[in-house]
């Protein structure tokens, strides 16, 4: 049975260090929140002016701000996580 | 079911065949048999590596790639007389002590 | 003829062309000192766990108090043994088609357009 | 059937049947996060799924085996359990997929919230299966699935340049977001070699009773047809490079999508959109549900067949008949679509050595294929990609998952 243990603790081991080392530091997610929020900015930039180009139908226009806005909330839920100013 | 005692194969397949002095002898891959009349008459049993890692490399031998990269090896398997056989108790088969 | 490599697992194929099961498992019939004789195939039942657990195979087998519905087809009843296994009996009277009846008794059959 | 018709059926089923959720999703992101420098992940996806689909169709015209029913028969039980788990798993996944693609088009054409429409689309792909044969399901929905030549159109409308798209298909490491990088890479792997594909297409090569006859037509079928397949999805990452990469928009969520159709192509581009999602999305889950009935039922040996009734067939018919509301329900949970889509993919990618050295074992085996067994060259070139694939996923995967 010993070795079957000694395997066990092993693997845990293995695992934690591999959580660990992938989490991404504060700063990470604050770059990343910051480039997601960019991004939407671009996506809400673009949908309003092909909606004025009538492209596109209201029912999408709606519900691709509806999208942007849970996307701005989750980057700024982020930001606040990571303490970014 | 059947008139003589009758053994169920897929139960001995992989089992580990010792001798009559308690050596592993191999483990139980296959069964030969001829055509007898109408039946078939079994006449050989296929004894085939008995490690874990030996049959990892059989089955990696099936794969030209694995045997170019050293994966693979042919395995080593021997094929024995199905009388030599002891199946008194099938859980766990034996060769017959005259077989030596 | 290899009975693992060309009879076990594979497809048997009723009288009339129905699909009914793979081959789980062989019989051997044992005579004294002469070699022994391939009795027929087994399909259905705890036979396919015992090829993958034993242990699993015997709890089963305890649980069910013996080897459950299985399907015996002696080899006299077994034709041709090609692309599969081509038997001289009708599927719908053996144990192999108990789930496959079961299932559609009580709930293919009942949807409509089935 | 003529053999010209077979073949042009045949070229038809690799277009229609090649984009759906997971390379359109991959693709978008490809194109709006690194423009032109992934193109050769399609590339390679796409060579491999072709190569990999004539082997199916090889083993099936030589040997009359379906892929699950040679595999139990070939290996036994105890190691044909391990692919069938992992092809059903990663299976089901895709199916859950294909639904969330269905629905998100009966969204953006209605705006009524997907999860509202999951289980009427599953209801409306089961009432195919339950009714429908399985020509009608292979031809019909690769028929339709030409639709999705709208992103070749709009790509050819933005005028890519030709150089930049060339220079895409060279391999080459990231300029930047190395782990984002490989992990986009290995999705689109993922999304292009699912195993459904050369799964189902064993299944259909039995059911219309292919022999050694047949082995032309599915060289050129696999070889052309998956070709086709894959300019489109290379399309559908150029109007991504062209329109989202510019303007600096990463897509996170399906919404961003329709921008590639749309710019190009205005209002009109909107509905081909919405109607290209729908078909691939609702064509692949047709597939994907069917497939994964094929899978168990050949396995254990059950009856099965698209072309028997049901009731024929009680055991095949309760598989997808189980498995559709259960994928719908995944949707319907409000499980973000396109992270499930992606996250599909990349299991997909880490599942391929299981999925796919049983088939080159097969192929490999004279008792099987007669003189028609593997050349060493797709032995290597598919196994290393199944290899490399599932390494790339092992490290990209939990980077993704714990990093965002």
């Amino acid at each position: 049975m010993m070795r079957r243990a000694r395997l066990l603790r092993g693997l845990t081991l293995v695992g934690a260090a591999f959580a660990i080392g992938c989490t991404k530091s504060p700063e990470a997610r604050a770059r990343e929140a910051a480039s997601a929020l960019a991004s939407w900015e671009a996506t809400v930039h673009l949908l309003e002016e092909q909606r004025t180009r009538g492209a596109l139908p209201e029912q999408f226009v709606r519900q691709v701000r509806r999208a942007a806005a849970d996307a701005r909330e989750e980057a700024a839920a982020q930001r606040r996580a990571a303490g970014a100013p | 079911m059947s008139r003589g005692p009758a053994v169920r194969l897929e139960r001995l397949l992989g089992r580990l065949v010792v001798d009559h002095l308690g050596v592993p002898a191999g483990r139980i891959e296959d069964v030969v048999t001829e055509p007898d009349g109408e039946a078939y008459r079994v006449t050989h049993v296929i004894l085939g590596p008995e490690g874990r890692v030996a049959r990892l490399f059989a089955f990696g031998y099936q794969l030209p790639t694995f045997r170019a990269l050293g994966l693979g090896r042919k395995p080593r398997t021997r094929r024995l007389p199905w009388t030599w056989l002891d199946l008194g108790d099938p859980e766990h088969p034996r060769l017959r002590p005259e077989v030596a | 003829m290899l009975i693992g490599r060309d009879i076990m697992d594979q497809q048997v194929v009723d009288a009339r062309g129905r699909l009914m099961g793979k081959v789980d498992g062989v019989v051997l019939e044992l005579h004294e000192g002469e070699a022994a004789h391939l009795a027929g195939i087994v399909i259905g039942g705890t036979t396919l766990l015992w090829r993958l657990h034993r242990g699993l195979a015997r709890w089963a087998e305890r649980k069910l108090g013996g080897e459950g519905r299985i399907t015996y087809v002696p080899w006299s009843k077994v034709g041709k043994v090609g692309v599969d296994i081509k038997v001289d009996v009708e599927a719908p009277r053996t144990p192999a088609f108990r789930w496959e009846h079961w299932v559609r008794d009580h709930f293919i059959g009942r949807i409509p357009g089935a | 059937m003529s053999k010209f018709l077979e073949i042009a059926l045949g070229i038809v089923t690799g277009i229609g049947g090649f984009l759906e959720a997971g390379s359109l999703a991959t693709a978008a992101q490809a194109g709006s996060e690194f423009g032109y420098q992934l193109i050769w992940a399609i590339a390679v996806g796409t060579a491999c799924i072709a190569v990999l689909v004539e082997m199916a169709g090889r083993l099936a015209a030589v040997s009359r085996h379906t892929l699950p029913d040679a595999m139990r028969e070939r290996f036994g039980i105890g190691f044909f359990l391990i692919p069938l788990a992992a092809v059903a798993l990663v299976s089901f996944l895709v199916l859950s997929s294909e639904i969330g693609g269905v629905t998100l088009a009966l969204e953006f054409a209605t705006g009524v919230s997907h999860r509202w429409w999951a289980i009427p689309a599953a209801l409306a792909i089961w009432l195919l299966l339950w009714k429908g044969t399985f020509g009608m399901v292979e031809k019909g929905t690769s028929m339709l699935g030409l639709v999705t030549l709208a992103f070749v159109v709009a790509a050819l409308k933005l005028h890519p340049d030709a150089a930049g798209v060339a220079a895409g298909l060279v391999p080459r490491a990231p300029t930047h977001d190395g782990a984002r990088y490989w992990f986009i890479a290995v999705s689109i792997v993922g999304a292009s070699v699912s195993p459904y594909l050369f799964y189902f297409y064993s299944a259909g090569a039995v059911e219309d009773q292919w022999d050694e006859g047949y082995l032309t037509i599915n060289r050129i079928t696999a070889g052309v047809g998956m070709t086709f397949g894959g300019t489109v999805a290379v399309a559908a990452l150029v109007c991504a490079a062209l329109v989202l990469h510019p303007a600096g928009i990463q897509v996170d969520r399906y919404e961003q999508i329709p921008f590639l159709l749309t710019s190009p192509l205005a209002r009109a581009g909107f509905w081909l959109f919405v109607a290209a999602l729908f078909i691939a999305c609702f064509g692949a889950a047709l597939e994907i549900a069917l497939q994964l009935a094929y899978l168990v039922a050949q396995g254990f040996g059950w009856r099965w067949g698209e072309n028997l009734r049901p009731r024929d067939a009680a055991r095949f018919s309760a598989i997808y008949t189980v498995a559709l509301p259960l994928a719908a329900l995944v949707i319907a949970s409000g499980i973000d679509p396109l992270r499930l889509t992606v996250m599909s993919m990349a299991m997909t990618a880490l599942s391929l050595p299981v999925t796919v050295v049983p088939l080159l074992v097969l192929m490999n085996d004279p008792q099987y294929l007669d003189e028609h067994t593997n050349g060493w060259v797709s032995n290597a070139a598919v196994l290393a990609v199944s290899v490399i694939a599932c390494v790339v996923a092992l490290v990209a995967l939990p980077l993704q998952v714990f990093g965002s």
